[in-house]
């Protein structure tokens, strides 16, 4: 399981440099994507217990996963969602504003 | 001169990842030698059914342990819903439709009804089986999605008006903060449904639960609603 | 037998983010991005996560990709 | 305390049956906004008045094991800025904004909902959530004008608002791992065993997720380009209290998980007040070049924020009184300064410092407030803006930041110098120029914002009296952490 930590720091930190180095506007927004979904991941392992079973009780189960990191997930992806939809709606306008997608011919644009 | 300038530019920026990677790898290795306490959870474990009389314990934190955070994550979809649809200009941009062929509005008739009955099968059994309002409710937003790309999106518009999908997103959470209200009427605190005095029926059964199979159909109605729209905004984004 | 699936779906999803963000073609990159959801959504049922990897299968995967289309739709199509 | 639970729900409620009044019954805009805004006056009120011995609200009568609300004097203090500023706000962009009204309401009602949410919740993941939702209506209220430099200016505010957001929910993650709970009371309980080393780096992540929101010097490009082409009515809000929650989620987070033993030990404490420092010296040279009137009150808000980081920083009770009280003064002098600004840009249609000409004989008044705020804001005495910074000088003083006390002074006379610049353009003939006249309802709140900086100067006890049991409950954690274990 350790494993499962080194992707998720490695998924964190390639989303980090995508956003940091990438010129394309899209290419940023995926990395977005990439860290939100490496946020997830953390949150369902630190809720994992090894031989447990999903949180679903209708028989009593020994070891059972723990819920409410698996709520929190569900709350983050929504909310990761919600601010993906936004984040394109914005490139899309900025697109059809300054007519290319490279930040930096923007910046010149910007003027 | 300028290749070395984007050279150094480039491994500043890749050095600093990796310090971030070392220190980041620094505190996980820490982080793994100390026990995780878990006694909260234990808690939810082991007393969640009664409590709340959901079989699924992650619906009953979401909708009643900790049904602020969805609170505050129905209000961020609707937001993000009022953005998008705040930001579509006003004047029409058809999107590059491509033309289908018959065969894609065959089968696209045959996937709407099996995608309602999911979607409602998700949203009703919630709190016995994996799924919920959120998942039940996008599944359900599926509908009008695909009709809008197989045919044009004014059929779409047509046949779900943006003034309902708006008017079910209002109301959907106007009524979730009335069944919050509720939890007040009945003497505790807002959005109580396991502590206020509501018969929460036995668990195994489809109404059991006391307020979260309503909070679940209003939070499915309100996120398919929202995600509706949010997609046909983009469509029509300019 | 599960760890060794396991190791096999990490060792796909690192590609696959890798091949998501380096390469140039902006559609192929977007392809990526479900298959990067998916392979998520599988180590999620696999570490017993059944709501999130429902949640994340219809939003990540589903909707965001949608999303993302659209936007290379619009976008992609002054520049060429 | 059932009061705290509507501080935050009647915002909500009226955001959405502004939603649905676009739709159906859209006269009813003006009243609906009008009442709810009187009575959320009358219940925040209510709620500071009894905020001494903080009160507990356990959400869904959970105890322990939900969601906690809890109002102390730190988060009733700003609950009197959003009383102060909302109503005013209101009444102004009832006038000023024209177009699209509903949904400016509706995002404006949000926001204050998602700011409340955030200063009244004593939950990690849920102080993260309403961070969300403020965040979200503040991008929609910061594209509203949906012109080019206005949406570039958001995508930059959203790109580092979220990058920001991400460092937050890793430490928030992290922090659930190791206390196995997500209550600020038992997470700093939780924390008292924790070794030193890891307590350090959980606050690094913290410390970097938080100040990229609050724009400290090297994260504050995105701050001028999101404020320039947004509405001014939403300025006010911005700069009075989209970045001063930034900054109570902080102080919230550090003096009560972490304690101030270990933040004087781990040295964070020296390290925020030299940050802070060089914050305010760095901006008042920025804004000393600017050329529009909206980016050089921007760059003075990052530099006002340098003086609350000094102040709330230095770790003393003084300290902590005095960078309360720059935050209350700083949102009305701010405020007081975006609505005349805004009245400028109603009869000029510009904000550039060149174009404000005349205006002194045009508007007396409203230069005359324009005027006491920018000497306020500068610390000049008679006004409230020096109370604080002096209190904030003697907090330095006393616990030994000689330089930094320093570098307050003069870096009062660099903002002087930049506001006399702006005066004196206010006062200078020109030929004639047309001008749209002025409707009274953008001028009331002007004046009545304004004005509240002198009386706060002159009887500086009234708010002083809220202010001063702020480090009672906030420098030794163990009274609130009694409290909100339900002791």
């Amino acid at each position: 399981m350790e494993i499962l930590y080194f992707i998720v720091i490695f998924l964190f930190c390639l989303g980090i440099y995508t956003i940091i180095s990438q010129k394309n506007l899209i290419k940023i927004v995926i990395g977005f994507t990439i860290v939100e979904s490496s946020l997830i991941l953390l949150l369902i392992l630190v809720g994992y217990k090894p031989g447990g079973t999903a949180p679903i009780l209708d028989k009593v189960y020994q070891i059972v996963v723990d819920p409410i990191s698996q709520a929190l997930a569900l709350t983050s992806i929504v909310i990761g969602g919600s601010v993906t939809a936004v984040m394109l709606m914005l490139v899309i306008k900025i697109q059809k504003r300054y007519g290319t997608l490279n930040i930096d011919k923007i910046r010149k644009l910007h003027g | 001169m300028i290749r070395i300038n984007e050279m150094f530019k480039k491994l500043y920026k890749i050095s600093l990842v990796v310090l971030l990677a070392i220190f980041l790898l620094y505190v996980f290795n820490e982080i793994h030698d100390l026990a995780s306490k878990s006694y909260l959870s234990e808690h939810y474990i082991s007393k969640g059914v009664q409590e709340t009389g959901a079989i699924n314990l992650v619906t009953s934190v979401l909708y009643d342990y900790r049904s602020f955070d969805t609170l505050g994550e129905a209000t961020v979809i609707l937001t993000a819903s009022a953005i998008l649809a705040f930001l579509v200009p006003l004047r029409k941009v058809a999107m590059h439709g491509t033309k289908f062929l018959i065969i894609v509005h065959q089968t696209m008739i045959f996937i709407v009804p099996y995608l309602a009955v999911l979607g409602s099968y998700l949203i009703l059994f919630g709190h016995l089986n994996p799924g919920g309002g959120f998942v039940g409710g996008v599944v359900l937003a599926l509908i009008p999605i695909v009709m809008t790309i197989t045919y044009c999106i004014e059929f779409s518009e047509y046949k779900f008006k943006p003034n309902i999908k708006t008017l079910l997103e209002d109301l959907g959470s106007i009524c979730f903060i009335i069944l919050g209200l509720f939890g007040i009427v009945t003497g505790s605190n807002f959005l109580a449904s396991g502590q206020s005095n509501l018969g929460l029926g036995n668990p195994g059964e489809l109404i059991s639960g006391g307020l979260i199979l309503c909070l679940n159909i209003i939070i499915g109605i309100k996120v398919g609603a929202g995600m509706a729209k949010i997609f046909n905004s983009l469509i029509k984004g300019e | 037998m599960i760890d060794i699936i396991l190791y096999i779906l990490i060792i796909f999803l690192a590609l696959t983010a890798f091949f998501m963000v380096f390469t140039k073609d902006m559609l192929s990159s977007i392809i990526a991005l479900p298959i990067f959801g998916s392979i998520l959504v599988v180590i999620f049922v696999i570490l017993q996560a059944p709501s999130a990897a429902l949640a994340e299968a219809v939003i990540t995967a589903g909707l965001t990709t949608g999303f993302f289309v659209i936007t290379i739709n619009k976008t992609e199509m002054q520049n060429d | 305390m059932e009061l705290a639970v509507w501080v935050i729900i009647l915002p909500l409620l009226t955001g959405f049956l502004l939603g649905i009044s676009k739709l159906y019954f859209n006269k009813i805009l003006f009243p609906l906004v009008m009442s709810s805004a009187i009575i959320y006056l009358y219940l925040l009120i209510l709620v500071i008045q009894n905020s001494n011995p903080p009160k507990l609200y356990s959400i869904g009568n959970w105890g322990l094991l939900g969601i906690n609300l809890m109002v102390d004097p730190f988060s009733s203090m700003f609950l009197l800025i959003i009383a102060i500023l909302f109503i005013s706000v209101i009444v102004f962009s009832m006038k000023y904004i024209k177009m699209n009204k509903h949904k400016y309401f509706i995002f404006t009602y949000l926001m204050i909902a998602g700011i409340a949410g955030m200063v009244l919740t004593a939950d990690l993941f849920n102080l993260y959530v309403f961070l969300e939702v403020s965040s979200m209506s503040s991008y929609a209220l910061s594209a509203f004008k949906k012109t080019d430099k206005g949406i570039e200016g958001t995508f930059k505010y959203l790109i580092m608002s979220t990058f920001g957001s991400f460092f937050i929910l890793l430490a928030t993650i992290l922090t659930y791992y190791l206390t196995g709970t997500l209550n600020i009371a038992e997470v700093s309980l939780g924390f008292q065993d924790i070794p030193f080393m890891i307590k350090s780096m959980l606050m690094c992540l913290f410390v970097f997720g938080y100040v990229i929101k609050i724009g400290l010097v090297p994260m504050h490009a995105w701050l001028p380009d999101a404020y320039e082409d947004s509405p001014i009515p939403y300025n006010v809000f911005s700069s009075g209290l989209v970045m001063k929650s930034a900054i109570y989620a902080l102080i919230r987070v550090l003096y009560i998980i972490f304690g101030i033993e270990f933040l004087s030990e781990s040295g964070i404490l020296n390290i925020f007040v030299y940050w802070g420092v060089i914050t305010f010296i760095i901006s008042h040279f920025l804004a000393f070049q600017q050329s529009n009137l909206i980016r050089l009150l921007a760059y003075s808000s990052i530099a006002q924020i340098g003086y609350i980081i000094v102040g709330l920083f230095v770790g003393s009770e003084k300290g902590l009184i005095g960078g309360s009280f720059h935050i209350l003064n700083h949102a009305i002098m701010k405020g007081a300064l975006f609505l005349v600004v805004g009245i400028f840009y109603y009869s000029l249609k510009s904000v550039k410092i060149e174009d404000i000409k005349e205006m002194g004989y045009k508007y007396p008044i409203i230069s005359f407030i324009f005027v006491i705020n920018a000497l306020a804001i500068v610390g000049l005495p008679p006004f409230n803006g020096f109370m604080s910074k002096w209190l904030i000088v003697e907090a330095a003083l006393e616990s030994g930041f000689v330089y930094p006390a320093f570098f307050i002074l003069v870096g009062t006379f660099l903002s002087l110098t930049y506001y006399l610049k702006v005066i004196i353009k206010l006062y200078t003939k020109t030929e004639e120029k047309i001008i749209t006249k002025v409707p009274l309802a953008l001028k009331i709140p002007t004046i009545f914002v304004g004005s509240l900086c002198i009386v706060f100067g002159i009887v500086p006890s009234l708010p002083l009296s809220l202010i001063n049991n702020i480090p009672k409950f906030l420098l030794d954690n163990s009274e609130y952490v009694r409290i909100l274990l339900g002791g």
